[in-house]
């Protein structure tokens, strides 16, 4: 066992070679997953809202996008933004941007489903009491439906973002200096420790992925009691 | 063309690797890229008079990187094969290598002859990964995305070779605890001159690459990097054998 | 003229024909109340009023406009319509005085302080005024429900329909509601009445249709109906539910 | 956009060869680590429903640090952490066979039991409780209520979701890519390695994979119209 | 010797102290209707005669045998108790057939054909054999009961325990429920009934008895019950009840 490599490393692993370079290691994973899930919000939730309407060509877009991304590794969405992107747009993007573009694409959609879900769980009532009093269907949307159905998927989001998290460590593809990459960088220096250090960061990864679970179940008890019922 | 953007961002972006002893890695003690390439790039920076900022390629990540505009120079142990001029340009060769074998020392294997059914190590997109194919059909090809990786399944005793240039394989040597546990054998698989990538149809840029290689090599600045890393004190004794080609 | 005079009118799902000619006249304070088996068609039928279903056939008028005219904007038409569901649906994530004020600021355009007065006059009026800082999970089912009321009632409705206002509630609710019901009949509102509540009936009603399988089978006033229904699906039903 | 397409180079001769292998290496890995997944999530699952506190612990504890760690480094680490676990003549034994396949097995299996775990776990939970007293009413004892009431719903509750973790494991077979597994996203990188044409190669293997992801969901969708109408409360 | 005798049970949950010293006999063909406001402990009550609630002090003898002796298999007790739940809980996963015979041929070990058998015949004495083949969820609440009812006379209990069997039904559905419970009264069954349907009580029980926080507060025959309440609690609930 060589746990000193580990200790001597720690600090990369935190934060990668900043201040005196970049900011990577685990600090940058999080940047990752905290503007992945920033981003992915608002796509998925245009998009989920979008397949709700009654509009093909308001629903098919959001149809189309929901169900291909979800259809492809993210893997491979993060190879189409990195190489095959600039192809198409003419222009680069740097790898932990363009690592970020993919996370929020692909969260996007896993959180489109979850806005569409959330929005049909209410029960129909909310929707018809709100437009039998007069309110539009806009309204209605933006002052009894949403803000019930969006606490009602925190849980949710938090479990997205748990899995975002998770995902992060495939910007190693790429060569972005997350997590798993310094280590992997550790790991090629040194050499003699590998399993000392993949299971430092398996624990690094655990700690924060099994807060963040624990409380999302926290929320979704406490939620349940102020669902809407009938 | 590319010479001007580089000198209105005011920094020339280099790929290199992070992973390859000595060519380009992460230094323990300052965490900051370090190597051989790294110091051409430096010294193509300099003549260009911009800063050097350096971006982590791997061998299957460097051309596309260099297609796209990600980055202005692959120096990253990268092969000039005809295939490759395809898609992007090549510099002069600024280091000159061959394809060799890394074994355990007693494992009696003495050329690619020798390998037949048995598990090689090399990398993705590397030319090695095409020549070793080529040497041995019989050999069963195992590719990782980093040398390390590669040695590391050899030392686990997952594959019975390593395979890739020379100079690769002896930093890869001298970075285990028991250098002498291993040795690096058989006749050059393959000639591997390395050249710098660039992209294509950008004659100026690629001309003032050129030169600045060539005025490194007639100054001497050229031998003082590549003693520093290569040298007699150096943990990675190479003599310099072959001359760049130079232009009157 | 009559506040709403319905006219032929018919409804389809699909090729399940809901309502079947129907045709009522309720004019301005009467009360109208309907019974008949599960499934007849009631919802459907007091629903169509506000346009909550669309009808295919026939025509609904309100104070003599027709509420189908192109001109007719629905979300205007449901202000002068408020409605009362069996279920309640209270916005739970509002508190009770939230959940009245909420269409008087956003559709009225009414200033908040006003909208909180209007509102505090008709939770007193239901006889919950003191609740109005709780949130409806706080609430029985009976003070959900006189909520529901005040709620239909603060866009001052020329109509009020009631869908089983009473049927989701514990046998000792049921009176708090009907109370509440009562007095509003006696001040004057029209309403439109699903319940199986015969003694609210015999007590406020001025009419009392059955329905079946879609059609009026049977009206008349409460004396009439519960005394001397004429028709066998009344008697039927009145045995099984008296 | 100044790229010119060359579908040939990638549909036509060996290339099309090393995409067919790739799906193959795809398919097969999937499959083999779905069954293992399997019968661990089950047995996991059910340990975890028992009132034996060792178990209880144990199962959870494997659920949850499976559950909340990322599949690319749970590769890494089975592949190159497990050197200094196993005993030698184990590791010797391993290493002849196809390694990376094994290890690559290994990650995909226990990552998606600790899913399929859970997902047992809720489908059973789902069944209401007085479904279990009315069974118990009548006579039935517990094993009879579990055998002939309670698992045959639970059981038409979790198709569709282990349906979805088949999915995903196919998806994230992907990353085995890593070790040096030759599945179809190790094959579009080595044709893009020796073609340079890394967008034709995608495009086939992302347009392979949506397929087979599709015509799964869509038997999903057929599925829950055609055989969830019975269960319901 | 009574069928069912009840001496001084106690039951806590944690704390709470649901039944208190509560005893009652029960002879062989008779029907006792159990009443009482909501959390009173009728449930429980009930419920500890199959032993689906454990009680913590005093004995429940069937047929003069302790149903908490050692040597009482708990299974064994429980076909000769049937047992009806205001929630149906039918199997959804099993056609109507399917849920009577499941456990005469599990439990009982009865050949196919014969289960099948005696199940018609149980459907038909409920009224609903045309419905043996469809799945429960093809039912009203109504039938589902009925269904229900079949089943757990599937076992040729000695007792049936209702609980609330009307109360989750639409009024026009508790009627063809309460009939076929009348057959069964009639037919002899000994029954124990938690209903607040007063007219099946008037009807067919022999006993009612009244139950407020886990006590019997009243009890005697249904006319003394409705006519002459002694007890304050008591004709304050049937006040709100009638
Ligand atoms: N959206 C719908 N699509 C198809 N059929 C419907 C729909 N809504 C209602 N129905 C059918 O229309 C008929 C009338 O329904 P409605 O809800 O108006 O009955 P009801 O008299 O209010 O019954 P209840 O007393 O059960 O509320 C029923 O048979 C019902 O199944
Ligand atoms: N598992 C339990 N744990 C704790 N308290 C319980 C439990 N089950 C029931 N109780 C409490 O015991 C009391 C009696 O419950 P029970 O269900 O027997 O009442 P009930 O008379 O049947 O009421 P209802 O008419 O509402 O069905 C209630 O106050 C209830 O909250
Ligand atoms: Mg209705
Ligand atoms: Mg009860």
């Amino acid at each position: 066992m060589q746990w000193d490599i580990v200790i001597d490393n720690f600090p990369y692993l935190l934060w990668g070679a900043y201040p005196k370079g970049p900011l990577g290691g685990l600090a940058l994973s999080i940047l990752l997953s905290l503007g992945g899930i920033f981003g992915a919000f608002w796509i998925g939730l245009a998009a989920g809202l979008m397949r709700l309407s009654k509009r093909w060509f308001i629903k098919l877009p959001s149809v189309i996008y929901i169900e291909i991304i979800r259809g492809v590794p993210l893997l491979m969405l993060i190879f189409w933004f990195y190489f095959l992107a600039p192809i198409l747009l003419g222009k680069t993007l740097p790898e932990a941007e363009s690592a970020l573009v993919a996370f929020i694409v692909f969260t996007g959609a896993y959180i489109g489903e979850i806005v569409r879900a959330g929005v049909i769980a209410l029960p129909k009532g909310q929707m018809e009491a709100s437009r039998a009093s007069g309110l539009t269907h806009l309204q209605a949307m933006r002052y009894v439906i949403l803000p019930q159905a969006l606490r009602n998927m925190i849980p949710s989001f938090v479990n997205q973002f748990v899995s975002l998290t998770k995902d992060t460590s495939l910007a190693y593809v790429i060569g972005v200096v997350e997590l798993t990459r310094a280590a992997v960088q550790v790991n090629n220096r040194t050499l003699s420790a590998p399993m000392e250090i993949y299971l430092t960061i398996l624990v690094m990864y655990f700690v924060i992925c099994y807060v963040l679970t624990a409380l999302s179940r926290k929320l979704e008890k406490k939620m349940a009691r102020y669902q809407a019922r009938g | 063309g590319r010479i001007d953007d580089i000198k209105a961002r005011g920094a020339l972006v280099c790929g290199v690797k992070d992973s390859v002893v000595p060519f380009g890695y992460v230094d323990q003690a300052s965490s900051q890229l370090v190597g051989f390439d790294v110091d051409i790039c430096r010294a193509i920076a300099k003549d260009l008079g911009v800063e050097l900022q350096l971006k982590t390629v791997t061998s299957s990540t460097r051309i596309p990187m260099v297609v796209n505009g990600q980055v202005d120079i692959a120096a990253a142990t990268m092969t000039h094969k005809h295939a490759r001029d395809e898609v992007i340009d090549f510099s002069l060769t600024y280091f000159m290598d061959g394809q060799k074998l890394l074994v355990a020392k007693d494992s009696g294997i003495k050329s690619a002859a020798d390998l037949a059914g048995k598990k090689v190590a090399t990398v993705k997109g590397s030319t090695s990964e095409k020549n070793i194919k080529t040497a041995q059909p019989k050999a069963r090809v195992l590719s990782f995305d980093e040398y390390p990786q590669a040695f590391l399944a050899l030392k686990q005793g997952k594959a019975v070779a390593v395979t890739t240039d020379s100079t690769i394989l002896l930093g890869l040597k001298n970075s285990a605890p028991e250098p002498a546990n291993w040795a690096i054998v058989g006749d050059y698989i393959a000639a591997e001159p390395y050249g710098l990538g660039i992209a294509e149809n950008d004659s100026d840029f690629r001309d003032f690459i050129n030169k600045t290689l060539n005025d490194l090599w007639r100054s001497g600045e050229y031998q003082k990097i590549y003693n520093k890393w290569f040298g007699k004190d150096s943990n990675y004794y190479l003599p310099l054998t072959w001359q760049m080609e130079l232009w009157p | 003229m009559a506040m709403i005079e319905i006219k032929d009118i018919n409804k389809w799902y699909g090729d399940f024909h809901v309502l079947k000619n129907v045709s009522e006249k309720v004019e301005q304070g009467e009360v109208l109340v309907i019974c008949g088996p599960s499934g007849s068609g009631k919802s459907t039928f007091i629903r169509c009023i506000n346009r909550l279903e669309e009808i295919q056939k026939g025509e609904i008028l309100l104070e003599g406009h027709s509420i189908h005219a192109d001109d007719v904007n629905v979300n205007d038409l449901r202000t002068e319509v408020g409605m009362v569901f069996q279920q309640f649906n209270l916005y739970p994530h509002l508190s009770v005085l939230e959940n009245v004020t909420l269409a008087p600021i956003k559709v009225r355009k009414m200033p908040k302080g006003q909208a909180e007065e209007l509102a505090m006059k008709l939770l007193e009026r239901v006889g919950i005024h003191d609740q109005a800082s709780k949130f409806p999970i706080e609430l029985s089912g009976g003070q959900q429900q006189r909520v529901a009321i005040a709620r239909a009632l603060a866009m001052k409705p020329k109509v009020m329909l009631f869908d089983e206002p009473t049927s989701a509630l514990d046998p000792e609710m049921i009176n708090e509601v009907l109370n509440a019901m009562k007095d509003l009949a006696r001040e004057g509102m029209t309403m439109l009445c699903v319940t199986h509540e015969m003694g609210f009936a015999r007590e406020v009603a001025d009419r009392v249709i059955f329905m079946d399988a879609g059609e009026i089978v049977e009206e008349g006033t409460p004396e009439h109906f519960f005394r001397n229904p004429q028709h066998e699906r009344t008697k039927a039903f009145l045995k099984e539910i008296l | 956009m100044n790229y010119t397409f060359d579908w040939n180079k990638v549909l036509s001769g060996e290339h099309l060869d090393w995409i067919i292998s790739g799906v193959g290496v795809t398919l097969q890995i999937s499959a083999v680590s779905l069954v293992i997944a399997l019968l661990l999530g089950t047995t996991i699952a059910v340990m975890r429903m028992t009132k034996v506190k060792p178990l209880i612990w144990f199962s959870a504890s494997f659920t949850e640090f499976f559950r909340n760690t990322p599949l690319l480094v749970q590769i890494f680490f089975w592949y190159f952490g497990a050197d200094s676990l196993l005993p030698r003549f184990v590791l010797d034994w391993l290493y002849e066979q196809d390694f990376e396949f094994c290890a690559g097995v290994i990650a995909l299996s226990v990552y998606t039991a600790s899913f399929i775990a859970e997902e047992i776990r809720a489908g059973v939970n789902s069944i209401p409780k007085n479904q279990l007293e009315a069974s118990r009413a009548c006579g039935l004892s517990f094993v009879q209520a579990m055998r002939y009431v309670i698992l045959p719903q639970a059981f038409r509750i979790i198709v569709p979701p282990m349906i979805s973790q088949a999915l995903n494991l196919l998806k994230n077979s992907s990353l085995c890519m890593t070790i040096g597994v030759a599945e179809l996203t190790y094959m579009a990188r080595q044709i893009e390695s020796y073609t340079f044409r890394g967008f034709e190669a995608f495009t086939v293997s992302t347009l392979i994979y949506l397929c087979i992801s599709l015509i799964v969901s869509f038997s999903i969708n057929f599925y829950n119209k055609r055989y969830l109408r019975a269960v319901s409360y």
